[in-house]
């Protein structure tokens, strides 16, 4: 394998792990290949079974496909700088596309850029595609990229990823076809954060969003915010061997029994995010595939090291002793789910510390430090929320195991609306979910900086800080990995976070549905399915 | 409407019922006393997670299968019991009493009194009770007491119409004239003169809104607002293991059961009041 | 039209306006509790305090309620629903096919709903005590005793999973012919029919076994009169004033009561779109939803009380 | 020859709350020819309504037909299956109900009612029936024959409303005729007209009748024979002439002896004059509705009504519903506050509101109301009735209030026990008088009894009439006693007042009562009472039909 140093990933990298897997390449070399770009791996295992089995099937032209997702709002948008529901992400990847995007490896793949070039990693130049229109007709040229990031800079266009954004100090078109971009500090990782939903491309002065102009493999036909939304295929579409659909309609049903009853009824193709207990029912059910693959996505228990009762010594170390990760990976998630050691790296990334070990389940260990934290015997309030998936039963385990030794939680389950502005970061013991991040850099930035926007348990440690900013800048892989090992132990003994399993995402399909893949950023690839799939007859 | 009016006070013994309100009062005696006692008896704690398998089957160790999670069942039914009657009849007392009040101080003390009442109520009673349910527990969070005083809240004004219709009747007798011109203060007509006369009806009525509650709660807690964990009501019990219906997993089959025998019960009880023997033979 | 009619009729509009205006006050006051700030929510991770400020100031949120309130309320006067805070499209818009929806659903609802319970109200009270009668108020008893959820996740399971007769989603703006229409609404239909027809069997039965001990229906049965004379000719047109109230009443649920039936089926109604405004507090919008629903129970009830005056003899000319 | 109607050893059931059966039809047996009309008479619960429905087949709910035979023209009604019953009723054997008011459907014009017989037993085509039932109302000497079946029943008349129930019955051509009390909610005056319509056309169609009264100077207008009915059983049968003059039976005497006028001779009139009255109404003005603009009520019902009661004096209000004469009690107690006008009780004014009254001017007034089983709550021991104004007025509780509870029972004339019952479980006597033992409990000086004796029949009214001049005797009471039965009054006022229409038209002493009337409606009213002689009716001459 070539070590080509720099992330430039063009097209022909994808050929090429297809090639490797073809010449049975091992899973160690695949890995070498995937770290030599720079991308984590998040789903390894799964991936590459799949990637064999997608990989014998022939696309079929045609159809209407219909999926179901399951949040949907009146807040629904089709501006990808404001998205933040799944539907959202869905119906944006299919009117819209990235500069890259990751590959069910985790690799990132071109897609509206030809090459991304770096040689200090602060200093990027992008070469787009050529012959790429709008929907409306227009040709993409740079000044559409220029215009779509400075977006995400205006505080007063409300984009989500503003924060990730802001390390963008300058972004120019060099000619209409090249872009740079120069940011704060080095950063490996810009290719990855370009393939996130929200730096999705829309054409130059776009401020109406209703008519979707995206480059992407369908065009909007019919939107209604927290109904549905139906795309046509965009015949026009600069990819030749994708949008094999002639139509996609995507909508959300909530109700998780509600979803599976409707695709098992044959209403739906898809139903996305299946609970574990429904698996039973659909494997019995011919006809119906499930889909599942395990990414970064986990339900955490915060504990605030700035409030009572995580302020006292040992109560957080005490918690995730007694957090019984056997039992909610095997009760709680019915297998569906790979026991984690309350940090945020899942074991597929290549930059997962697999030094550290697993807490054991001691209750024992737990009483005494509860003991010691003055804490024995006194009602906690844990606060829960179907809105965090999994929170209530997790909960409840953590409650029963707390039974056993004389330590009384008392759970708050919280209704899903206005949770996450309501209780989430702010209750002083409460759970939270976070999404897969696609790097380290990422998650950790975003979660336990000190000036993290989200840091859920007010983790503030100037060496934590410093050791982010030199992996960040940090080319080396081992090095960096060294650095962010010895980040996750931290996170692991210190944070106020307890992170008791890592959740499988699992899609069910309809078996006419082909060429659905598994991918590090969430179900339905990613989200990013509607160009990939087709329908068999 | 054409109600039971006028019940003797039960001074001697010499009820009669028929079998029908036998077997629904015997029913709900049975789940009364569950209320009370059934957590005693629970073999296992709610929380408590005894079984890898999910959606168990009935089995000697678990009366009534497993649920979602392995929990017991049965315990868990037991458990429900307690809320499930216990929030509903709290609630109803609460609406019953406030409803019941109200309506018959309006019908008695009559003028803008009554009209502002009877307006308030009725906007009250205009907005869809699971709508007002969510939006209300969003605003102050779920809790039992919260619950109650929700669920109290969105029956008052069914009770209130219910008894001021009454009371407006029985106002007009001629011993309510008497006790007006004898000079009796509101009070004692409200309380001595009107509400003997309407209590048969109220407590008939006082069922039927109990089965309304018991089912909004059971709606409420499937829109998922309810008891906090490891506690569940029949309602968040038949929610959380909707998922076995396929399998018909007695773990929603049951507390599915619980709900339905109890409401069918205090419905046929209703029905089927005892009547007492009043042969005057003259 | 006899001018104590017509003084009635005035008097019950009335009534019903001054409820509306109770009812928009308790809206309001209760959308104002709503904890969760709207601005914080729109704004996400991008909320600065200078951005909330600035934000809360460009809605009015700084001025006080009642000026908030005065506002909403000659908004709606005018007609002018506002403009939804979550995705800045006017509510009006929003809610228009949502609402379509709703009435839709409730239409045939209450079309197959409304004759099916006022046949079997009435002739159970016709042939009161005899075992027809037995089996359907028993029936009736099983009905409401059974939560709504229940009849409609079993409809599915057993129409759409097992039996793959019907759709297990309805979709309003599928339909194309009225035979699609029929399967879609099959089940949604069903499921209502069971909630809302119970009550207004019984009430019919009971108004009109009422009626049927009234001195003049005892003249009829011995003028000769047949069972069927006597119920229909002297019971039933005596008890129209609380049979329409009945109706009125289980009808007025099909607007916003229908919130479990659209989760299970989603359908893409009102009550739903409430929720989810609810959800994203989007004030604006669930204020509108619930000045619809509450609209909705106030025009079917005073309809009613309506019908009621109107059908008195007492006031005929 | 057989007779029309042969019943033979009838036997009816009811069923009891609990299921228990009760036999209240105790094996009747009489006959009725052809052409005669027979009068069932008895007190309530003797069974008479019950015996008049069998003639049509029919019970009412609960009740059954147990044992024995009804013919009707041969045929017996009890073993007919019920289609067959239905095709005679209306065309065989028609019923005329006693509250018309309530027996026509208000949903529906009269003409139509009038027809429906016609109609069920497609006797005649409805043109031919309406001319039918036109030929009817003048028969039944009715207003605007051709047009009054165009309106509904609340747009006539009671008096109209129950000849049209009988035009009802008519139009089948019945071979019997049923009245049931058909004229007990009537005014006299009414009554008198309407009786003499369904006499004549009896007569034309020399129909068979059953006549149910409780009222002996009613039937003997109208009956040939009279059967006397006590407890469901046949005290005493016999031609009209014969039950009035010779009657056997103790119980028919007992009814005859209720009719004897008993004179009653005030024992205080003359100290009474010199002291001043105990009660004085000064041109009382009230009514209903909202104030007009001349400041008086929409709906006037008192209009300057002016009197005076003296002290250990009656003073007897009569009058015909809508007179005024209940409101009249109602504003003197301050229930309906009048709109101007003074009520002074002994010299002192009232308040026009009883709320604004003091408790010792509410003590010294009391009022007791006709129907007493609305004036009792029915949820209360009759102990707490009697003993509320003891503890409200006095302050007694405990033993005290229980003495005193049982003196008054005493008073009263009721067993100690029933302190214990409820008033569900009293006979309508007994209820009157516990309603007049909770008024005498206060102690009152005045008492106001409005109709206090018009729903009992006749025997107990009596008894409570005279329990009435005891009390009054001993606890020197004054009376307010309104009515429109003139005997009653008579039996116990010292002065009589007539009213009409919210007037008074004449007072008069009671004693001139008879020949004394000056005012054309008071000599009316006076000469429409019924009397105990066959012959009444026919000596009365008929007046214009308009008031």
């Amino acid at each position: 394998m070539i070590d080509k140093g720099i992330t430039n990933w063009t097209r022909a990298d994808d050929a090429m792990v297809e090639h490797a897997i073809r010449r049975g390449a091992t899973r160690r070399d695949l890995l070498r290949m995937f770290m030599a770009g720079g991308a984590s791996i998040l789903a390894g295992g799964t991936i590459l079974g799949r990637a064999t089995a997608a990989m014998a099937a022939t696309p079929v032209r045609g159809g209407h496909l219909k999926a179901a997702g399951w949040s949907s709002s009146t807040a629904d948008t089709l501006d990808p700088a404001k998205a933040s529901l799944s539907t959202d992400y869905v119906r944006c990847c299919s009117v819209y596309n990235r500069l890259t995007f990751l590959d069910e490896s985790g690799a990132v793949v071109m897609e509206l850029a030809d090459r991304i070039e770096s040689s200090d990693a602060t200093v990027w130049t992008v070469k787009l595609k050529s012959g790429v229109t709008f929907h409306d007709g227009k040709p993409f040229t740079s000044a559409d990229v220029v215009y779509s990031m400075m977006r995400h800079l205006d505080e007063n266009t409300g984009s989500k990823v503003n924060s990730i954004a802001k390390q963008m100090t300058a972004i120019t078109a060099v000619d209409p076809l090249t872009v740079q971009i120069t940011l704060a500090a080095a950063n490996a990782d810009l290719p990855t954060i370009l393939a996130m939903h929200h730096f999705m491309i829309i054409a130059d002065g776009t401020t109406d969003f209703t008519t979707a102009n995206g480059t992407g493999a369908f065009k909007i036909e019919m939107f209604e915010p927290g109904v549905k939304s139906i795309m046509v295929r965009n015949e026009n579409y600069f990819k030749t061997d994708a949008a094999y659909l002639d139509s996609f309609e995507y909508f959300a049903i909530p109700d998780e029994t509600a979803r599976v009853n409707a695709l098992l009824s044959g209403d739906i193709h898809i139903a996305a995010s299946i609970k574990p207990q429904s698996m039973r029912l659909i494997e019995t059910q011919s006809g119906i595939d499930l889909v599942k693959s395990t990414s970064g996505n986990y339900t955490n228990l915060n504990m605030r090291l700035d409030m009572d009762p995580g302020d006292k010594a040992g109560f957080i170390e005490g918690v995730k002793n007694l957090l019984n990760r056997e039992v909610i990976q095997k009760s709680v998630m019915r297998g569906l789910a790979e026991v984690a050691n309350d940090q945020p790296i899942s074991p597929m990334s290549p930059y997962h510390n697999a030094e550290l070990k697993t807490r054991d389940y001691d209750p024992e260990k737990a009483k005494a430090l509860f003991d010691k934290a003055g804490l024995l015997g006194v009602s906690i309030p844990v606060v829960a929320s179907d809105a965090a998936t999994a929170s209530v039963d997790m909960a409840t385990v953590l409650q029963q195991s707390g039974a056993e030794i004389g330590m009384k939680f008392d759970i708050q389950r919280v209704p899903s609306d206005g949770y996450w502005s309501n209780y989430w970061l702010k209750a002083p013991v409460h759970f939270g979910n976070i999404n897969p991040r696609p790097t380290p850099d990422i998650l950790f930035s975003l979660l336990y900086d000190t000036n993290a926007p989200w840091n859920e348990s007010q983790y503030k440690s100037p060496k934590f800080d410093a050791m982010l900013v030199e992996a960040r800048g940090e080319l080396d892989f081992a090095k960096r990995k060294e650095i962010y090992d010895e980040m996750q132990v931290m996170v692991s003994n210190e944070a106020g976070t307890a992170i008791p399993v890592f959740l499988s995402n699992v899609d069910a399909k309809s078996s006419k549905l082909q060429g659905l893949k598994p991918n590090p950023l969430g179900g339905q690839m990613g989200y990013a399915m509607a160009e990939y799939v087709w329908l068999e007859a | 409407m054409h109600t039971k009016a006028f019940w003797p006070t039960p001074r001697r013994l010499g009820y009669h019922m028929n079998w029908i309100g036998l077997i629904a009062a015997t029913v709900v005696c049975f789940w009364a006393l569950v209320a009370v006692i059934g957590p005693m008896l629970s073999p296992y704690p709610p929380g408590e997670i005894v079984d890898f398998d999910y959606y168990g089957p009935i089995s000697a160790k678990l009366w009534m299968g497993s649920d979602y999670l392995g929990r017991d069942i049965f315990s868990r039914v037991l458990m429900g019991a307690r809320y499930t009657v216990g929030i509903s009849l709290a609630a109803v007392c609460l609406a019953c009493i406030s409803g019941v009040v109200l309506g018959m101080t309006a019908a008695v003390v009559g003028g803008w009194l009554d009209t502002g009442l009877s307006r308030f109520l009725d906007a009250l009673n205009s907005i869809p009770s699971k709508l007002f349910g969510l939006v209300m527990v969003a605003a102050i969070g779920s809790s039992i007491p919260v619950l109650i005083v929700l669920l109290g809240v969105i029956y008052t004004p069914g009770a209130y119409r219910f008894a001021r219709a009454l009371a407006v009747n029985i106002n007009t007798m001629d011993f309510v004239t008497v006790a007006r011109a004898r000079g009796e203060r509101t009070g004692y007509l409200v309380t001595r003169e009107i509400l003997p006369n309407i209590t048969g009806p109220v407590l008939a009525d006082l069922g039927l809104r109990f089965v309304f509650i018991v089912l909004l709660l059971s709606g409420l807690s499937f829109l998922g607002l309810g008891v906090q964990p490891p506690n569940a009501d029949w309602g968040s019990l038949v929610r959380e293991n909707i998922g076995g219906l396929p399998f018909g997993a007695p773990a929603v089959l049951m507390p599915s059961l619980a709900i339905a025998s109890l409401t069918i019960s205090v419905n046929l009880l209703i029905d089927n009041l005892p009547v007492k023997i009043r042969d005057r033979s003259e | 039209m006899n001018p104590q009619i017509v003084r009635l009729v005035l008097g019950r509009l009335g009534v019903a306006l001054v409820t509306l205006l109770i009812v928009s006050f308790v809206v309001f006051a209760a959308t104002q509790m709503l904890p969760g700030d709207v601005v914080e929510i729109l704004l996400g991770q991008a909320a600065t305090p200078e951005a909330v400020a600035g934000l809360r100031e460009a809605m009015h949120l700084n001025d006080p309620a009642f000026l908030q309130y005065g506002r909403w309320l000659i908004g709606l006067a005018q007609g002018d629903l506002g403009m939804s805070y979550a995705n800045n499209l006017p509510v009006a818009g929003m809610i228009g096919g949502r609402l379509a929806n709703t009435l839709m659903l409730a239409a045939v609802t209450a079309a197959v709903a409304v004759p099916v319970a006022l046949f079997l109200g009435i002739t159970t009270a016709m042939h009161r005590g005899s075992v027809y009668d037995r089996i359907v108020t028993t029936g009736i008893v099983a009905v409401i005793s059974v939560p709504e959820f229940m009849i409609a996740t079993l409809a599915v399971l057993v129409f759409a999973v097992w039996l793959k007769w019907l759709p297990a989603l309805s979709f309003a703006n599928d339909v194309t012919s009225l035979a699609e229409m029929l399967r879609v609404f099959a089940m949604p239909v069903i499921t209502l029919c069971c909630v809302i027809s119970a009550q207004m069997i019984r009430m019919t039965r009971a108004a009109v076994i009422d009626a049927l001990t009234m001195p003049y229906v005892e003249m009829a049965l011995l003028k000769g009169a047949s069972r069927r004379r006597m119920v229909m000719r002297h019971a039933l047109p005596n008890a129209i004033g609380p049979i329409v109230n009945a109706v009125a009443l289980s009808l007025s649920y099909l607007l916003g009561g229908v919130i479990i039936v659209e989760t299970i089926f989603n359908y893409p109604g009102i009550a739903k779109l409430m929720v989810d405004a609810v959800a994203t507090r989007d004030l604006p919008l669930i204020q509108t939803c619930a000045m619809i629903f509450c609209l909705g129970y106030l025009t079917l009830i005073t309809l009613a009380d309506i019908i009621a005056i109107l059908s008195n003899p007492k006031l005929r000319k | 020859m057989q007779n029309l109607v042969e019943i033979r050893d009838l036997k009816v059931q009811a069923r009891s709350d609990a299921g228990r059966r009760i036999e209240i039809i105790k094996g009747v047996s009489f006959d009725i020819a052809e052409g005669e009309i027979v009068a069932l008479i008895g007190e309530s619960g003797s069974g008479k309504t019950t015996i008049a429905l069998t003639l049509m087949g029919h019970t009412r709910p609960g009740c059954t037909i147990t044992g024995g035979t009804v013919r009707l023209a041969g045929r017996d009604l009890v073993a007919m299956p019920e289609a067959e019953r239905q095709a005679l009723r209306g065309t065989e054997v028609a019923y005329v109900p006693q509250s018309a008011a309530a027996a026509f459907n208000p949903s529906q014009r009269l003409m139509d009612q009038v027809i429906e017989v016609a109609q069920i037993h497609k006797l005649m085509s409805p043109d031919a029936a309406r001319v039918k039932a036109v030929e009817l109302f003048r028969a039944l000497a009715l207003p605007e024959p051709e047009t009054i079946g165009q309106r509904y029943p609340h747009q006539v008349s009671g008096g109209q409303l129950q000849r049209l129930a009988a035009a009802m019955a008519l139009i089948g051509g019945p071979k019997l005729m049923i009245f049931d009390e058909p004229t007990t909610a009537l005014d006299v005056t009414t009554q008198i007209e309407v009786l003499r319509a369904f006499k004549s056309v009896m007569k034309l169609g020399g129909m068979g009748g059953v006549y149910v009264s409780h009222d002996l100077a009613v039937v003997a207008q109208i009956a040939d024979r009279i059967v006397v009915l006590k407890g469901g059983e046949v005290q005493e049968e016999g031609p009209v002439e014969q039950i009035l003059h010779r009657a056997e039976h103790p119980y028919t005497r007992e009814l005859l002896a209720a009719f004897e006028p008993v004179p009653y001779a005030s024992a205080s009139r003359s100290e009474a004059e010199t002291k001043r009255p105990i009660l004085e109404v000064r041109n009382l003005v009230a009514g209903y509705g909202p104030l007009g603009r001349d400041g008086r009520p929409h709906k006037l019902a008192l209009n300057n009504v002016s009197c005076r009661l003296e002290r250990g004096q009656n003073l007897g209000v009569i009058g015909e519903s809508g007179s005024g004469k209940s409101t009249l009690a109602r504003a003197i107690a301050g229930l309906l506050p009048p709109v101007s006008g003074k009520v002074l009780l002994d010299a002192h004014a009232l308040e026009p509101e009883a709320r604004a009254r003091g408790k010792e001017e509410l003590r010294r007034l009391q009022i007791v109301f006709q129907l007493a089983d609305t004036a009792l709550n029915p949820q209360r021991p009759v102990g707490d009735i009697v003993g509320r104004p003891l503890t409200f007025y006095h302050g007694q509780k405990g033993a005290a209030r229980e003495a005193r509870t049982d003196e008054l029972l005493d008073m009263v004339r009721l067993p100690r026990a029933m302190k214990h019952r409820l008033p569900g479980e009293l006979s309508g006597g007994q209820k009157q008088r516990v309603n007049l033992a909770r008024a005498l409990a206060a102690g009152p000086e005045v008492i106001l009894c409005d109709e206090i004796t018009s729903a009992l029949d006749t025997v107990v009214a009596a008894a409570v009439i005279e329990l009435l001049k005891e009390l009054q005797r001993e606890l020197h009471l004054s009376y307010v006693f309104i009515s429109h039965d003139l005997s009653t009054v008579q039996a116990i006022c010292d002065d009589v007042m007539v009213m009409l229409n919210g007037e008074v038209v004449e007072r008069l002493p009671a004693d001139r009562l008879q020949g004394g009337a000056q005012h054309p409606y008071s000599q009316l009213l006076f000469s429409s009472v019924p009397k105990l002689d066959t012959g009444w009716l026919d000596s009365v001459p008929p007046r214009a039909a308009a008031l």
